[in-house]
């Protein structure tokens, strides 16, 4: 404890935990603060209370065995997860899938992008105190995107929809009108949040100019997604490395200018107009075809290392995957996008309240499954 | 140069008193739309027709292939079989719901789909041993029945 | 910019480089880890984004394999050390990329591998007085990862 | 003597029914604007709830941390609570409806309800706990700082009604209310702003911060005292209603109706819109706040108070 002494004053700085229980760390992350007053002094952050060590499951898991594990890595988006790790499968197979599962995909990874965008955008509201009722809005859109999924593929959370190759189910009957339904309900739900939220004087006060992530630091922290974008680094996966059917369609990046919280707020409200864009063209021109696939037999890839990376919603989730020419890959090695966006924190917070902290770990979009793996 | 200072101030805090009023309405506005929540135990949500509920078994149906004991990834399902004048049949298949991730990689890969999830999803128990049901016996999953499917 | 032709480029500044068969990554050797990260930092490559470091326990040796990516260029490379079994210690790049100050401590928790003059090498996901590094292939305690008895 | 005791029960009684009222409105309200039903299930849609949360709230056994400071975390909850009940005594529920005419009124009611920050900032002292400790001090800090403009907007009422007591405030008001003029809207614009910092409610809730304090000053409280907190800030939030009407809604007065009803509707209504505020608008952050209260707030009020001064001198 270092006691600043001043003629007779002696202020003293104490130490706070902000503990793996505490209502806004986005999951078991436990900070350490050392607080002058209210101004925070240095952060320290522990993690790793949710470590699974899904790597050294994966080492005794087939490749097929694997897929309901990646829906635990970041359960708030796990079609995106599903999608990643079965298109690094395919490439260390280099297995080429029907055109009318590509459409699936993008359609299922496009809505849940939107839906784990409700919910940061919810959670952040509810950081910056506007209590619950940002996020109760946000959980009853969120709510129409699971009854699709729940329909598509019978799981409200941990999806396993997609398999090595394909999917498991094509769409039922009657479910694009359901989703044309949402996309118009979904458009004037947004610009309800731009009334509510974006340009309201507090939200603004309490986010604007606080956690500046500037461009070169986002950089070098290998930041990504949403939080890169927001610093002003025009960098999408989906438009610079186009997988799937990316290229054919027509969508835009929405790029912040000063990388503060309101900016990575603002991106994340525009990209879900722009994946609702997606939904909507994806769905237009949906393929003939049969996208299923079956899974009794079990795919032996002869040895190689691939590494492929694809645009979750809280940034790039990479697969390094190892095979050794039997069932069991050699080795699974996951990048998780909110590993490296934690990383910044405590550069970003040095000096700035408790309040802010909140703020900014609200805006950065942490998610502990995936951080821990 | 202070009146410009005053009149910049002024401006801001009307544009922020509209912003908020702005929140106000789009609040009130919500008052007055019908809630949607379901009151639980009285109402309860119809499950869809390809939800992932617990396992449930046709014994006749099963060819013991033991494909859905290789697949599962958490290892939850065992069974025994005995050979009986030339004809295999199950003498035991147990499944360990506790373990069960409920990814339905069993039910997809059955060839003649013995096995299959029900819609049952109302599963707590009080004591561990409850949760290693024997498939074969038909009454397993009697209590569970009424609540799940309303 | 392909991989060989970043290769080529590499090898004319670096003649100790080779490439490996089938992936395309670029080998060096333990010491001139660090003097050719900051050549390819500031050279017109301008690899600014350690993407992620990946370990990968091969009988009698270790692998570091670097991703790296250059947003402004739009390519990247993967880099590859071979660490002999007895001494697993590379220079730490945390100088150079601030991302490798974690990715580093995530590889030494798990692997064991020692990165020098790291600004704190301590555990990251495990806890801090953790015995062993659990990714290593030598590395089972049954009675941590209890199998499902059936 | 026995007119005084009748008095005091039933203001008593009528504290008790409202804050529970206050309390069950308070979750309907909530619920109603986030699209879900709130409380159904305890009685015709949970009208019985508060009376079970009360039950509920007797029974929790009463945890007090080890190293608190015994006396001064045992006496904070009476603080909170009993400067709101006390502040009842010049309430003017109708023509004669007072439990006591002071001719100082709304002077009384002013020290009385300043005296609750006390009883916060005890609370965040004594529970041994950083994180209350903080909220304390933040609580300490708002409500001083936003005392100055709730009395500056209130003195200007005061100068057109010339009196002090709450009575004749009423009665100046008897042509038209006080928010007609221009002058008295801008002070009831300040005063409801300052009034809902001086509850700690809505965007100024900092001291119990959920997403950053935790709880603020009262985590380390359960069972009653916890129970204490909550009525007095739903009493507190009650008299600050009663002000607003009193002062710029023209208190009982009203055209058919009897006065207390008129009285009544009115303070309820002013309660509708802080509940309203506080479900839409995000929490400020503390030096905003401070810098609201005295860079913006003050000034006004001040300016306000001169032009109604020259106004009435003119």
């Amino acid at each position: 404890m270092n006691t600043s002494q001043t003629k007779d004053i002696c202020t003293e700085e104490f130490l706070i935990n902000m503990g793996p229980q505490h209502p806004s760390t986005h999951g078991v992350l436990s900070l350490e603060l050392k607080l002058d007053g209210e101004m925070i002094r240095d952060c320290t952050a522990h993690i790793g209370y949710l470590h699974r060590s899904m790597e050294k499951l994966a080492e005794n898991r087939t490749y097929t065995q694997f897929i309901p594990y990646t829906d635990r890595l970041d359960y708030v988006a796990s079609m995106n997860n599903n999608m990643g790790y079965v298109m690094a499968v395919e490439k260390l197979l280099n297995l080429e899938i029907s055109d009318r599962a590509k459409y699936i995909r993008v359609i299922a990874a496009e809505l849940n992008r939107i839906a784990s965008h409700l919910i940061a955008i919810g959670t952040f509201a509810q950081d910056l105190g506007a209590f619950a009722t940002p996020l109760f809005y946000c959980f009853r859109e969120r709510e129409k995107i699971i009854d699709i999924f729940d329909q598509i593929c019978g799981n409200r959370l941990t999806y396993n929809y997609m398999r090595i190759g394909g999917v498991q189910f094509d769409l039922p009957k009657g479910i694009d009108e359901k989703i044309k339904k949402f996309i118009k309900y979904m458009r004037s739900k947004v610009d309800d949040y731009d009334w509510l939220l974006t340009y309201n004087t507090i939200f603004l006060a309490r986010s604007k100019h606080i956690g500046l992530l500037p461009k070169d630091l986002a950089i070098n922290y290998s930041v990504s997604g949403p939080n890169l974008r927001a610093s002003g680094v025009k960098w999408d996966l989906r438009k610079d490395e186009p997988y799937l059917v990316y290229e054919k369609l027509e969508f835009d990046i929405p790029v912040g200018e000063n990388g503060d919280s309101w900016d990575r707020y603002k991106v994340r409200l525009e990209e879900i107009r722009q994946s609702l864009k997606i939904v909507e063209q994806a769905l237009g021109a949906l393929p003939e075809g049969d996208p299923t696939v079956k899974i009794g037999r079990i795919h032996k890839p002869s040895p190689s290392e691939i590494y492929l990376r694809t645009e979750n919603p809280r940034g790039e989730l990479g697969f390094f995957i190892i095979s050794d020419g039997s069932a069991y890959p050699y080795r699974l090695k996951i990048r998780s996008p909110s590993f490296s966006n934690l990383a910044v924190l405590p550069e970003l917070v040095k000096g700035l309240k408790i309040a802010d902290i909140v703020c900014i770990l609200g805006s950065l979009d942490i998610l502990m499954g995936e951080t821990d793996r | 140069m202070v009146i410009i200072k005053i009149i910049k101030l002024s401006k801001d805090l009307v544009i922020g008193a509209w912003s908020l009023i702005k929140g106000l309405v789009i609040t009130l506005k919500n008052c007055f739309i019908p809630a949607i929540t379901l009151q639980y135990p009285a109402q309860k949500q119809p499950m869809t027709d390809r939800f992932r509920g617990l396992v449930d078994l046709h014994p006749e149906k099963c060819i013991i292939c033991y494909q859905c004991v290789k697949i599962c990834p958490v290892a939850c399902l065992a069974i025994a079989h005995k050979q009986e004048n030339n004809k295999k049949v199950i003498s035991e298949f147990k499944y360990n719901m506790e373990l069960c991730c409920f990814c339905g990689m069993c039910q997809q890969v059955c060839p003649t789909s013995a096995i299959y999830m029900n819609k049952i999803y109302e599963i707590s128990v009080y004591d561990r041993d409850k949760t290693h049901i024997n498939l074969l016996n038909p009454g397993k999953y009697i209590e569970w029945l009424n609540t799940s499917i309303k | 910019m392909r991989t060989n032709e970043i290769f080529m480029a590499i090898k004319t500044d670096f003649p100790e480089v080779r490439q490996e068969e089938e992936t395309g990554a670029v080998i060096i050797p333990k010491e001139s880890l660090l003097k050719i990260t900051r050549y390819l930092k500031n050279h017109r490559l301008a690899f600014d984004n350690l993407h992620c470091i990946t370990a990968i326990d091969r009988t009698g040796r270790v692998e570091l394999a670097y991703t790296l990516y250059s947003i402004s260029e739009h390519h990247g490379i993967t880099l590859k050390i071979y660490l002999t079994a007895g001494e697993e210690n590379v220079a730490s790049l945390a100088e150079l990329w601030k991302s490798a100050n974690w990715l580093e401590r995530e590889v030494y928790d798990l692997f064991g591998v020692i990165f020098l003059n790291h600004p704190d090498l301590r555990r990251i996901l495990n806890p801090y007085d953790w015995k062993g590094h659990p990714l290593r292939k030598s590395y089972s305690h049954p009675e941590v990862s209890i199998k499902p008895r059936l | 003597m026995l007119m005084m005791l009748i008095a005091g029960i039933a203001v008593l009684a009528f504290i008790s029914a409202s804050a529970m009222f206050l309390i069950w409105w308070e979750r309907k309200v909530s619920a109603h604007i986030q699209s879900r039903f709130g409380p159904m299930r305890v009685g015709w849609h949970g009208v019985l709830q508060p009376i079970a949360d009360a039950v509920k709230l007797l029974l929790k056994e009463d945890i007090r941390p080890a190293e608190a400071d015994k006396l001064v975390w045992w006496l904070a909850p009476f603080f909170a609570v009993v400067p709101p009940v006390m502040a009842f005594a010049a309430i003017p529920f109708g023509k004669s409806l007072i439990p006591k005419d002071l001719n100082v009124g709304i002077l009384y009611i002013m020290a009385i309800s300043s005296v609750c920050v006390i009883g916060i900032f005890m609370a965040g002292w004594g529970s041994n706990n950083k994180y209350s400790l903080l909220g304390g001090m933040r609580s300490a800090a708002q409500i001083v700082s936003y005392e100055i403009p709730m009395i500056l907007s209130m003195i200007t009422v005061v100068m057109h009604a010339n009196s002090l007591s709450m009575q004749k405030i009423v009665e100046a008001q008897s042509r038209h209310w006080n928010i007609l003029h221009p002058n008295m809207l801008l002070a009831a614009l300040v005063y409801t702003i300052a009034a809902t910092a001086e509850v700690n409610r809505a965007p100024f809730d900092i001291p119990e911060a959920e997403s950053e304090l935790v709880a603020g000053f009262h985590t380390e409280y359960s069972g009653m005292k916890f129970a204490m907190f909550f009525i007095g800030e739903y009493t507190n939030l009650f008299i600050i209603a009663a002000i607003s009407t009193t002062l710029f809604f023209g208190g009982w007065h009203g055209p058919f109706l009897p006065p207390v009803v008129w009285f009544l509707s009115k303070t309820y209504l002013c309660i509708f819109i802080w509940m309203w505020v506080r479900w839409t608008f995000p929490r400020a952050r503390v030096d905003q706040l401070m810098a609201f209260a005295w860079k913006v707030l003050t000034p006004i009020a001040f300016v306000n108070l001169a032009i109604t001064g020259w106004l009435l001198l003119k």
